[in-house]
């Protein structure tokens, strides 16, 4: 029956049931990524993000609430230019981890 | 659940009710959805409890739709709400007993908001003098009807000839409270048992031999929301409220929900029936609902009312299983007769939920 | 003859302002309301940034107030000045009389359950940071059972108009990341979130401290304030909470809460501190002269503060702070 | 057949010999049969080219023999290279000619097969069967003590390479040094033979022999006949297409694991980080260890020193460049959003600017240059245009680095599109980065490409930019991607002399030390990159300059970290004399 309206998603990242596989992979090799900030120097200084809504902040966190199809559709826009992991304050190797969720 | 917590909470959460002589007015939408509960409720207040309550023919609307649903403006609210005052100083009462939650928390946030701007409640007053000729008294008491069930819990328990126990197991009823928002959350000081844990329905399932579930989303709001509710492209916002309640309480297998508010009930219920159609769940035994009621047709229950004239043929979930699960004799013939006998007609048939 | 300086408050900052007012030859008489002296501090099993154990410098800073005069179990109950000082009177009925009163009463820990939310009191798993300091001292707690995810609530009673405080208490970012840390020592197969809102790290370490609770023990920062907790069938506690960071609400099931409860003005001492003529800042705090030349003066000749008692404030701002006050009150003595 | 003519301890160095032939014959065979196509093409037409079959010979003789670039490197290493090389292939050579020369001991006669099976081995033992005259008598035995002097100069180098100026060695495995000490004895134990003819030394030299051919494929050694086939392939322009095969394969058996990219490698600051160097790597593409490789290709700055010292000029860098692009990627880049990026010429600009200026990401991140860029071209009266003034497309240098070549041609294809838009009549940058990109694969014929370092030069040589010579004492480092991709040594250096003074550093020009901070390496943490930092800028520091200039945002930016005075670019140095 079409009442004209539906059961609209819940808006809730539930932690309980993510996968967090790639993002725990990439703790294996990069121990890095647990070490962000959230300062948002890489958006901010991002050649892509320039013209998309790339970011990389974002991109960790989407890896870590179980978004990684969301994830996996932004690193696309990456030019891999390296100007995130220049400013990162944590030096961070974000080039690197970049490449490694794509691989 | 350490329950010592929480009673130190509710003992903390008091609020005096006065004993007697109350001016009682009406919600808007509850006598359309159940059009049993307020008959229910002035009848055992007035003939089984013997109080004093007195309805005034020329009361109306509170105005808390529209002015939740941003079609008038507060001072127009607030008058309307002034008006209702000036009928209970003409009628002589200074008890003041609303049946609508929504009402309940419109009346607190105008007192609230005439203490805090006394010039507001002066311009009020001016303009109720202009529109009506009309001068007001703010009430002595003011209270929601299910604050005088609550403070009258155990006498109805007294006279209690069905409580919620199962008949045959013995056990007591699994019962989901649910309060409307508008009861305590935007003034906690004005509620029993305050906003996180109120205790006003909890007192009453206690009282007459229920056991209370408390599950992960008991705080969520049932979904009504004016806004959401009233436009239709907004209704899967509404319906997904409820839908997520429900899942929440699922696991407790509850036999019953008991709320407070005027769209609490209905939403609880008819939204079960749609959660059904469109996902073909549902979350009572046996492809049933979980009967949504209001608080003054389980007091008619345990009273030992019979269920039709408490107008629960009104419900989409059916009550049956309710019933027999307490003990309770109805007749099934008599669910669509009319109080004067005549046959009301029977409804459609669901496809995904039992109605009968 | 020595003078009598009364100090009011036996914790961190009335012993050391006690063993620095002797070594400057005055007489400290210490009145401390409990059964012993330490403070706060006694209860703690280590100390931020670098785990060091509070023991350690409690034992120390007792060894050196040896040999103070120490009244315990003792509060003052009333006290009178005239030209000659204070005149105290000390609920076993005996009198001092000193020529400066230093006002050392510290903090309270807000009550948890006045977040009525978070269900401490109500749900069996919810404890305070004071409680899981505890459970490292003495490695006991029946809410502590091999959980599986741990979560720390961040200003609970600070940087809340609802409770009525709205300052920042200081030093429980740092502890909340401790103790996260140590929990995950005991428990290193737990996931252990933070729910924070800032996340305040402003002394020497303490950055490190966060770099290590990311890096080394894989604490999972979490930048949003817990708004609800309720408990499931298993008596698991359910919590919501915005990820503000990602702009989305998170609910997760978690086996322990932590609430990081904030400090609060410890109140025992109002009748005290209303006869000495000492008001509250909008804090609720003691208010003192100034907060930059004149933290530990306050507008009544001859009373000082010290500590905890002005705001919330860490183990090395209080022991400077009881230092400072030392020489105000050795200065004031020599200039009268 | 005569017993003088044969004697049974020729058998252990003729089964040897077999081996390694069938062994070469084959690879020669696997080598060329892996080549593209093309390739295979373009090396037949190669050998009979008479410019590249010139040089050929040459380096066939230079290289191989004579170890010429180790002579210029360090000469006690060149000696001992070719004291080794060219006194063996002396003997073997005197040795045969001494089989045409003389007659054999007795008279004997041996004809056909028998013949051609003696000389195989007679000219190795002729000692033995035959005497020789005084004159090849004391050629053979000059030339054998010569190979023996070089033996000794390895021995004493292997106790303590710092004796002959080399710090770290490269580290061997079993084969390697059994190899190794075969080769040492190899011909002590003839001169011994020789000398006194007792059958045991006769029998050892023989076994000497068989142990090193017979395990020479298997180790470093190979390179002495492979390194033959490596330089005629490289004399036909190829270029390594896959990591282990074709024209790679020939240069990973040619690396002859001397080690003297350890030392020239910047990760070589600690014992750590030089595993990562030129020497490892193809030694473990040799063992076919992918995973190390991988790993060592992904770690490299790709500064190209290991090439520049190599005295082989195998091409390490190229060979990780296509190790990366074998690495597979499970999410491909979709830069469809740049599409609709055009060039933007500004309002009011009728003409055609005749200088386009492209900053580039990296100088984004080092607004002087920029600055420094304006104002020169200012007062050079340049009519300019930026490209990228509100942030513009990465050149694609990186997507290429990280091995994406589709995806990066995308992006360089956009960017030459935005600069023919432009219609400008050069280009200048001021990234060596981008600059490696747009002059090697930009399609841009009748646009002058220059980095802002030859621009610079270029205004100050032709008088429109007129600069004062400063007091200050600067040290110039060359950006990798500058100095030893082009060559682009003398016009910084002669910038900066007219506006100061230049001060050298230890390392100059192709030997230039890497600022740490290149964007080549995607495994380097910032520690070690900070190691690989201070390193370079001690190195810039030894003639105690005021000041340090680099020519690359990069190079800047990364030396700011760590430098104890100030860092400019070569921009803004001349921007303070203008």
């Amino acid at each position: 029956m079409d009442f004209g309206f539906c059961l609209s998603p819940s808006s809730h990242v539930k932690m309980d049931s993510i996968d967090l596989t790639t993002f725990n992979r990439l703790k294996e090799t990069n121990p890095d990524v647990n070490t962000c900030i959230a300062c948002g120097s890489c958006t901010a200084t991002c050649t892509a993000g320039n013209f998309t809504e790339m970011s990389f902040r974002r991109l960790l966190l989407m890896l870590q609430r179980g978004k990684e199809d969301e994830a996996k559709k932004m690193i696309q826009r990456c030019m891999l230019c390296g100007k995130c992991t220049l400013v990162c304050p944590r030096g961070i190797n974000i080039r690197k981890i970049l490449l490694d969720i794509t691989r | 659940m350490i329950i010592e917590g929480k009673q130190k909470i509710w003992a903390d959460y008091q609020k005096d009710i006065p004993d007697d002589h109350y001016f009682y007015v009406r919600s808007c939408i509850r006598q359309a959805f159940f059009p049993g509960s307020e008959v229910t409720f002035l009848d055992i207040t007035r003939n089984k409890l013997g109080k004093d309550f007195y309805e005034n023919p020329y009361h109306t609307t509170c105005g808390g739709i529209a002015y939740h649903s941003d079609t008038i403006p507060q001072e127009t609210a607030m008058t309307i709400i002034a008006r209702q005052f000036a009928l209970m100083k003409e009628s002589g009462y200074e008890n003041y007993v609303c049946s609508c939650i929504t009402s309940f928390g419109c009346y607190t946030e105008t007192l609230e908001t005439w203490h805090e701007y006394p010039e507001l409640e002066a311009k009020i007053r001016q303009y109720l003098w202009d529109s009506c000729k009309k001068e007001f008294a703010k009430p002595k008491y003011l209270a929601h009807a299910s604050d005088i069930i609550y403070k009258f819990r155990f006498e109805i328990a007294k006279q209690m000839k069905f409580p919620l126990v199962n008949a045959k197991t013995g056990k007591p009823l699994k019962v989901v409270e649910h309060i409307g928002c508008h009861y305590s959350k935007m003034f906690p000081s004005k509620g029993f048992g305050g906003a996180e844990y109120p205790h006003v329905l909890v007192g009453m399932i206690e009282a007459w031999g229920g056991e209370v579930v408390d599950y992960p989303e008991r705080r969520q709001c049932c979904g009504f929301g004016f806004r959401q509710y009233f436009v239709q492209a907004n209704r899967g916002y509404s319906e997904s409220n409820t839908h997520k309640k429900f899942e929440s309480m699922e696991p407790y297998e509850p036999d019953l929900i008991i709320t407070n508010c005027p769209g609490c009930p209905y939403f609880l219920d008819r939204w079960q029936y749609v959660i059904a159609e469109q996902t073909g769940k549902t979350y009572g035994k046996n492809g049933y609902g979980i009967p949504a009621l209001t608080y003054e047709e389980v007091a008619g229950l345990v009273m030992g009312y019979d269920p039709w004239d408490l107008g629960l043929q009104m419900h989409q979930v059916a009550i049956e299983p309710l019933l027999e699960k307490m003990g309770i004799p109805y007749d099934p013939k008599k669910k669509y007769q009319g109080l004067n006998g005549k046959d009301l007609g029977q409804p459609m048939c669901p496809s995904c939920i039992k109605s009968v | 003859m020595k003078e009598n300086i009364l100090i009011i408050g036996g914790g961190a900052a009335g012993m050391e302002a006690a063993t620095q007012l002797q070594k400057l030859g005055l007489n400290p008489i210490i009145v401390e309301k409990s059964e012993a002296l330490g403070g706060h501090i006694a209860q703690w099993d280590r100390l931020f940034p670098a785990f060091h154990p509070a023991k350690d410098v409690v034992d120390q800073m007792l060894e050196q107030v040896k040999d103070v005069k120490t009244y315990l179990n003792t509060e003052v109950t009333d006290i009178q000045k005239d030209n000659n000082g204070f005149h105290a009177v000390l609920s076993n009925n005996e009198t001092i009389d000193a020529k400066a009163v230093i006002l050392a009463t510290g903090f309270d820990i807000f009550k948890a359950e006045r977040k009525q939310e978070y269900g401490y009191g109500i749900y069996n798993n919810v404890m305070t940071s004071v409680e899981l300091e505890k459970f490292f001292r003495t490695g006991k707690d029946a809410r502590i059972n091999n959980p599986k995810k741990i979560g720390f609530v961040h200003c609970v009673g600070a940087r809340d108009v609802k409770v009525c405080n709205t300052y920042c208490s200081k030093v429980c970012c740092t502890t909340a990341l401790k103790q996260a840390c140590e929990i995950k020592e005991v428990f290193p197969e737990a996931e252990v979130y933070t729910f924070y809102m800032d996340l305040r790290m402003f002394g020497p370490g303490y950055e490190d401290l966060y770099l290590k609770t990311q890096k080394d023990f894989d604490v999972k920062c979490v930048r949003g304030r817990v708004c609800e907790v309720s408990e499931d069938m298993d008596g698991r506690l359910v919590i919501k909470a915005e990820d503000t960071l990602f702009g989305k609400p998170l609910k997760m099931t978690l086996d322990v809460l932590v609430l990081m409860c904030s400090m609060e003005k410890n109140k025992s001492i109002d009748a005290i501190q209303q006869k000495l003529g000492v008001a509250n800042n909008s804090d609720g705090f003691m208010q003192n002269k100034d907060m930059y030349l004149g933290m530990n003066d306050t507008k009544q000749d001859g009373v000082f503060v010290a500590g905890a008692c002005t705001a919330p404030k860490s183990l090395p701002d209080t022991v400077g702070e009881a230092r400072s006050v030392a020489v105000e009150v050795f200065n004031y003595i020599n200039n009268k | 057949m005569n017993q003088y003519i044969f004697h049974p301890f020729v058998l252990p160095f003729v089964l040897g010999m077999a081996f390694v032939l069938t062994y070469c014959v084959v690879g020669l065979f696997r080598v060329i049969c892996l080549l593209p196509k093309d390739d295979r093409k373009q090396f037949w037409r190669s050998l009979v080219t008479p410019k590249t079959a010139w040089a050929n010979i040459r380096d066939l003789f230079g290289d191989c023999l004579f170890h010429v670039k180790i002579w210029k490197r360090n000469p006690i290493l060149g000696y001992m290279h070719s004291a080794i090389a060219f006194g063996w292939f002396m003997i073997i050579v005197i040795g045969h000619v001494m089989l045409f020369t003389l007659k054999p001991l007795e008279g004997v006669e041996v004809e056909g097969f028998a013949r051609t099976f003696t000389n195989f081995y007679y000219p190795i033992f002729y000692k033995h069967f035959a005497t020789e005259t005084p004159v090849f008598a004391f050629l053979m035995d000059f030339f054998l003590l010569m190979i023996i002097s070089g033996i000794l100069i390895a021995v004493v180098k292997k106790i303590y390479s710092k004796i002959v100026g080399v710090k770290r060695v490269t580290k061997f495995g079993f084969a390697d040094n059994m190899v190794r000490f075969a080769l040492w004895t190899i011909f002590p134990f003839r001169l011994i033979a020789e000398k006194s003819n007792i059958m045991a030394f006769w029998w050892l030299y023989s076994i000497d022999l068989m142990i090193f051919m017979c395990l020479l494929p298997f180790t470093r050694y190979m390179h002495i006949p492979t390194e033959a086939l490596f330089i005629l392939l490289r004399h036909a322009g190829l270029k390594p297409r896959e990591p282990r095969k074709g024209y790679a394969l020939a240069q990973i058996y040619s690396c002859p694991s001397c080690g003297l990219c350890i030392d020239a490698c910047p990760m070589s600051v600690n014992d750590k980080m030089s595993g990562n160097t030129s020497a490892y790597f193809m030694k473990k593409l040799r063992n076919a260890d992918d995973k190390e490789a991988k790993r060592i290709a992904e770690t490299c700055m790709q500064c190209g020193k290991c090439v520049a010292v190599c005295p082989l000029s195998i091409e390490s860098c190229d060979i990780k460049m296509t190790q990366r692009e074998a690495t597979p990627y499970i999410i491909n880049s979709d830069h469809s959003y740049l599409e609709d990026r055009h060039f933007d010429r500004p309002q009011g600009a009728e003409k055609s600017p005749s200088v386009l200026y492209f900053a580039g990401c990296m100088t984004q991140l080092t607004p002087k240059i920029m600055r420094a860029m304006k104002q020169i071209m200012e007062a050079a009266g340049e009519n300019y245009e930026f490209m990228d003034k509100d942030g513009g497309i990465c050149c694609g240098r990186p997507m290429l680095l990280s091995g994406k070549t589709a995806e990066a041609q995308a992006m360089i294809a956009k960017n030459t599109e935005i600069i023919k838009q432009s219609r400008a009549k050069k280009l200048v940058l001021s990234c060596p980065i981008c600059y490696k990109v747009f002059k090697e694969e930009n399609h841009l014929e009748g646009i002058e490409i220059q980095h802002h370092t030859q621009y610079i030069d270029e205004l100050i040589k032709n008088g429109k930019l007129k600069v004062n010579k400063g007091e200050v004492n600067y040290v110039y480092h060359d950006p990798c991607e500058l100095g030893r991709a082009f060559g682009v040594y003398d016009e910084p250096r002669e910038v900066i002399e007219n506006v100061g003074n230049l001060k050298k550093a230890k390392s100059e020009k192709e030997l230039s030390i890497c600022c740490g901070g290149s964007l080549g390496s995607f495994n380097l943490t910032q520690q070690e990159r900070d190691e690989i930092t201070e390193n370079s800028v001690n190195d810039l520091m030894f003639n105690n300059p005021e000041q340090i200039v680099t020519a690359c945002p990069l190079c800047l930016k990364t030396f700011a970290r760590k430098s104890p005075v100030a860092v400019k670019d070569i921009a803004e140095v001349v921007v303070e004399n203008i």
